[in-house]
């Protein structure tokens, strides 16, 4: 047993903190909310370029052979930085459905070569068991119509009812006003789909949901950051607010918050990849679970110690809080991943 | 103990929702302040003509002579009735009031309850936030004039205002929150720039005041010099109160809407969902209840105490878990109404930092109403 | 619309306090848990000669002509100094269901003379929609079998299958191993009962309800006092740790429990008694729910600030925090308020 | 990352397996201490015997020579065999080895890891809690014995040592935590009185350690004069991480338990119950997930440092949700099993108090680990 990044994987996130710390340095992530995709794509052929995007792409498709935990890593700098490209739902969660769920080659080698992939998100179909099953208001039975991460020219990838990864031309479509600016969906006509169930696309889902967590991690990790450079600033009462043992004990908090996440996330990097399904999938939901839940509380905390300036729009702290909100719901929704975790419980009983 | 109203009290109820039913515009509130406000104003004009604005306070001033009762059944009243929310300027009234001068008194109260003339309240600074007494804008007396430097920010509604309530240093030796003195300052005097500032909800209700060199004349302190500071603890008691902010009809009417949402997507019958829907009503009746005891003490006139920090956590408390609460039953990424309850969640997380953060009310109930050994350095 | 104590009802207050307070003073509440019964006897004895007991018991059956409010101030005071008596299952609840769900005139005036009534549990009945439904586990359908603040000679009351309060003599019986060390329950025989569905019955529940939110308060104002009281003097790192700020929130937090309570439960005082029963059962539903949560978060908070001692036997802090969680669950379970909240608004819609 | 078994952690996994499967007790961990404690003594003496006590230890010591994977292993299949509970006395032996001279480590180590002589820990005193560095117990040199007078309190399973690492105040010329050492107490000298705590839920595993003119030879000192904070600070960061306390394996079997609960009362089926479930047992993989991790950076064999804050905050708050849900589902007065639960659940309450109180730990998380300022006063 090895807990811990290998020295390739330190180097790995070295590199990708320094090229992604300097382009948003040069071009603030907020712009891409509005400036029609430019920055989204200069960072992508970035990443393209140094096969980040890739690496869940096995070698014989022309990918570089990584593995999840290589992956977790690039989302959880990413996450730190706020960056806007739509690394989990195309380099994770696209990747490892077209990869397990049996997607065609052509796909795999696209994405290779920095094809832009879009998961269709099936969060009504995610949770057998909950009040909706199988059927949500979004079309007609099992089907699927949200692209998630989308970028223009996207292909959409969605497990069809045979269980296998299927890819769409995504044509039309209308942009979904949901939460994320930074992070894009669209609407498109509903294509039928069918739940993660067989051992394949149960594999997939827990790397989608192991992705999700580790971009969490790194966004509640950089509004810790943001929290604790303000606290030793920022002077109040005399004093900087960071020597306030109420602010302290938030930002300690928030700490706790995000050493475990990061510790559930590389844990499962390793589980949802190597584990057998059924313990794969378990860890996975916790990983998404919690990080989850922690990353939206951190970064309300962060507002807090920021203060006024947190609830400004020019401020980052609430982009940061509205991607950690998309992450947090997609890919079934917050909750499928507790249930599933209580159900193996009740089912060992 | 009586929760119903006095014989008085009815016939007031009964007369206002008359009014309101014939005058609350079908129209809802637009979403944008730029036209929110002229919606708001309008309606708050209507009231004030129909005798429905200031009721607590004296008829000389334009005021209608009645209680705090009579506030709280129009609070109760305006937001069974869905009306326009109020402009949350009528505490601004109450140190023009307490502290201004006959004069004083004359020329501004009643235009600023008749909403004639708009009021802003410039107090907190980019460097005085929470710890409002290291404020640096500063007024110099130069022979009949003041002369005001300086900086504010998170001025409600400043935009929108013609008068501003400003709290500024007059006397640079005197320590803190001594040495603070308030001015009515005309926004339209050279020197004033004002600038909004935009919330991560796209709101834009909140300003910046820059003053550079702006003059104004002497008999334009209100109070004494170095009252200042007195009277910003009057208007933040009063601010941190729920019942002026009509606040609770507008949180009843987003927990109704979220039941519906519940029925919608059928989750109606879900326990975990019906638990966390009774949770937030039962906190929404203890804001009730605890509104109706804060007003009750308020009939002997006395002006609200360090206990008006329970009053604004608690309505914090309520607003953010009702905003929680609509987030965790508003999932599915891009379902309908998703981005709208999301701008009311992301403003809930203003209410724990603006009027003093939650960690401010704190010390303040710790220290001064359980007497806490002070907080040494 | 006056939302104060009255003069009378601040007397009454005052000499609650005093008589309670020397009684314990002189026999801890503790020694309750262990004396047969003697502490408890003497104490109610004292509060039946204050006409304490029969405040509910309307006059022309020998009460002295209270109001839910006198009885929620007595039941305050009660809680706040950890008094072992049945006074919430005599005073309020059985009072209640006798007078408001037609009860024997003669159980009243036995109330009103001193005679101890104990109320049989429907926590399997109280919520008709819950997975339980009227079927618990503890007998036949219907059934309920056991005593709420039992004490030695107490006859039972609950409302029978046709909605009638209706006595039962409670002769054998056995102790039930609870949380509570000072308020006691026993388990009899089973006897029919119904849930709490007509308006008398109902009237009677929203009574029982708050009168459990006053004892809640007074638990937690104790626990709030006990706190405040030890932060003041116990010294650590060279200085009060009052004087901590981590303490001092600790401390205000309660403070707002405390005084949230107490707002929700007088406001229901009046309501259950006096406003129409769906207002009635809203209201009290809310101090219910309110002040039971607030409760048992405000004694766990007040053993976190007596630290160490707070987790030992022999101080008082686990006794408040059982007799929290004891009326926390009584007379229904903590669900029930909240879910009868939800489905105020779900109908509404 | 690779949390597979290594062939040779396989190999030692597998081997305990059968071991344990031959050796746990069909009887299961009695309620009351009095009964427990002989159970688990045995047990754990059963254990050592087989050979799988003081694993990470050097074998010249008694101990086998592995590292803390295999502490790991062996905590993690105890849990899964439903084994009793291990003493928590492994990490008194640390500083013994670390600090003590080469004849301490002789005298005592083996016996304290053969579980034949029983240790306790006297650190907290009743004015010295949070705030260990204001003991006043003190140690007085007369020729070659120590002098010591003074009152320990919250020393776990004090009732049942032998011996005590205990610390006191050797110059009070010194301020606080300097001037303090450790001392080796055996638990029959004259002068010592041993009286038991009893927790809230009846528990009697603390006691309090009365020392009245104790008189120790001077070589029980251990390390060197003023040594002492630093043993204890070693000693508490072990304390503090969840690896040798046994609590994971004992979480994992009350979550089941509460699942059982949950069938039995047709709650299964529950939205409301599953999503609490489930929330709990994700905090139990982040626990059993943070702690591999923690184990893999001891691997290097450095002592933990102030991250242990984190591991200890963690725990804490795992137990307390864990004992909150067992709370909110066993809510039937008088059901089956409740006043077990309700004990379990105070216990839990005493995990953000003993070992540092969670505000002490997040004290040390903001200085030590984020680098923000110290606290003023």
């Amino acid at each position: 047993m090895r807990f811990a990044l290998s020295d390739d994987q330190q180097f790995l996130q070295k590199v990708t903190d320094e090229v992604v710390g300097q382009a948003l340095a040069a071009t603030p992530a907020r712009s891409a909310a509005t400036d029609g995709g430019e920055l989204r794509a200069a960072l992508w052929s970035t990443l393209v370029e140094l096969d980040l995007v890739a690496l869940l792409v096995p070698v014989e498709h022309g990918g570089p052979g990584g593995s999840l935990t290589d992956a977790c890593v690039v989302a959880e700098v990413l996450g730190r930085h706020l960056a806007p490209v739509p690394y989990v739902g195309t380099a994770i969660a696209a990747a490892a459905l077209l990869r397990f769920a049996g997607g065609p080659p052509a796909a795999l080698a696209g994405l290779a070569a920095g094809e832009p992939y879009s998961v269709l998100l099936d969060q009504h179909l995610a949770d057998p068991d909950g009040p909706d099953g199988p059927d949500g208001p979004d079309g007609p039975d099992g089907s699927v119509s949200i692209a998630f991460d989308w970028v223009a020219g996207a292909r959409g990838v969605a497990l069809s009812p045979d269980g296998v990864a299927t890819t769409y031309e995504l044509a039309a479509g209308e942009e979904v006003d949901d939460v994320d600016l930074l992070h894009r969906l669209r609407r498109f006509d509903p294509v039928p789909a069918a739940a993660p169930r067989g051992d394949d696309a149960r594999r997939a889902r827990a790397m989608a949901w192991t992705g999700a967590a580790a971009l969490l991690t790194g966004l509640a990790d950089g509004a810790l950051a943001t929290a604790t450079e303000y606290a030793r600033q920022r002077h109040q009462y005399q004093r900087p607010i960071g020597s306030f043992q109420a602010v302290q004990h938030l930002c300690a908090d928030m700490l706790v918050d995000v050493e475990t996440s990061r510790s559930m996330t590389y844990g499962a990097s390793w589980a949802a990849e190597h584990a057998p399904i059924d313990e794969a999938m378990r860890v996975a939901a916790a990983a998404k679970a919690y990080a989850g839940a922690a990353a939206v509380r951190v970064c309300e905390t962060s507002i807090q110690v920021l203060g006024g300036i947190g609830v400004t729009d020019e401020h980052d702290a609430h982009l940061r809080l509205r991607t950690a909100h998309l992450h947090h719901a997609a890919f079934g929704g917050p909750d499928a991943p507790m249930l599933l975790l209580a159900d193996r419980i009740l089912e060992g009983n | 103990m009586d929760l119903r109203d006095s014989a008085e009290e009815a016939r007031f109820r009964a007369r206002l929702r008359t009014w309101l039913a014939e005058n609350v515009p079908d129209e809802s509130e637009p979403a944008v302040l730029a036209e929110r406000w002229p919606y708001m104003r309008a309606f708050q004009e209507r009231l004030y003509r129909a005798g429905w604005v200031a009721l607590s306070y004296p008829t000389d001033v334009g005021g209608q002579g009645l209680g705090p009762m009579e506030e709280a059944i129009l609070s109760e009243e305006l937001g069974r009735a869905n009306a326009p929310t109020l402009l949350p300027l009528g505490h601004l009234g109450r140190p023009l009031h307490r502290y201004g001068s006959e004069e004083q008194r004359r020329r501004y109260l009643r235009p600023l309850l008749a909403v004639e003339e708009i009021w802003c309240q410039g107090f907190s600074e980019p460097e005085a936030g929470s710890d409002l007494a290291s404020l640096r804008t500063r007024a110099v007396r130069e022979g009949e004039e003041w002369v005001i430097d300086g900086h504010k920010i998170w001025t409600s509604y400043g935009a929108f205002a013609d008068y501003c309530l400003l709290l500024a240093r007059t006397d640079p030796d005197a320590v803190r929150h001594r040495g603070i003195s308030a001015f009515i300052v005309p926004l339209d005097t050279a020197g004033v720039t004002v600038r909004p500032i935009v919330l991560a909800n796209g709101e834009e209700e909140f300003a910046e005041i820059f003053l550079d060199g702006v003059r104004i004349p002497a008999e334009n302190m209100l109070g004494e010099p170095s009252d200042g500071w007195r009277i910003a603890m009057d208007v933040v008691n009063y601010e941190r109160g729920a019942v002026e902010t009509g606040y609770l009809p507008k949180f009843a009417r987003y927990l109704s809407e979220l039941g519906e949402v519940l029925t919608a997507s059928g989750l109606g019958a879900d326990r975990a969902a019906r638990l966390r829907l009774g949770r937030v009503a039962a906190h929404l009746e203890v804001l009730r209840m605890h509104c109706l005891r804060t007003l009750s003490a308020r009939v002997s006139g006395a002006p609200p105490g360090p206990e008006s920090s329970v009053d604004k956590l608690l309505m914090t408390a309520v607003e953010q878990e009702l905003m929680d609460l609509s987030i965790e039953l508003v999932t599915d990424v891009g379902s309908p109404g998703r981005a709208e309850w999301f701008d009311r969640y992301l403003y809930g997380r203003a209410g724990s930092i603006y009027g003093g953060s939650a960690q401010v009310q704190r010390n303040i109930l710790a220290e001064r109403m359980l007497g806490l050994p002070r907080q040494q350095g």
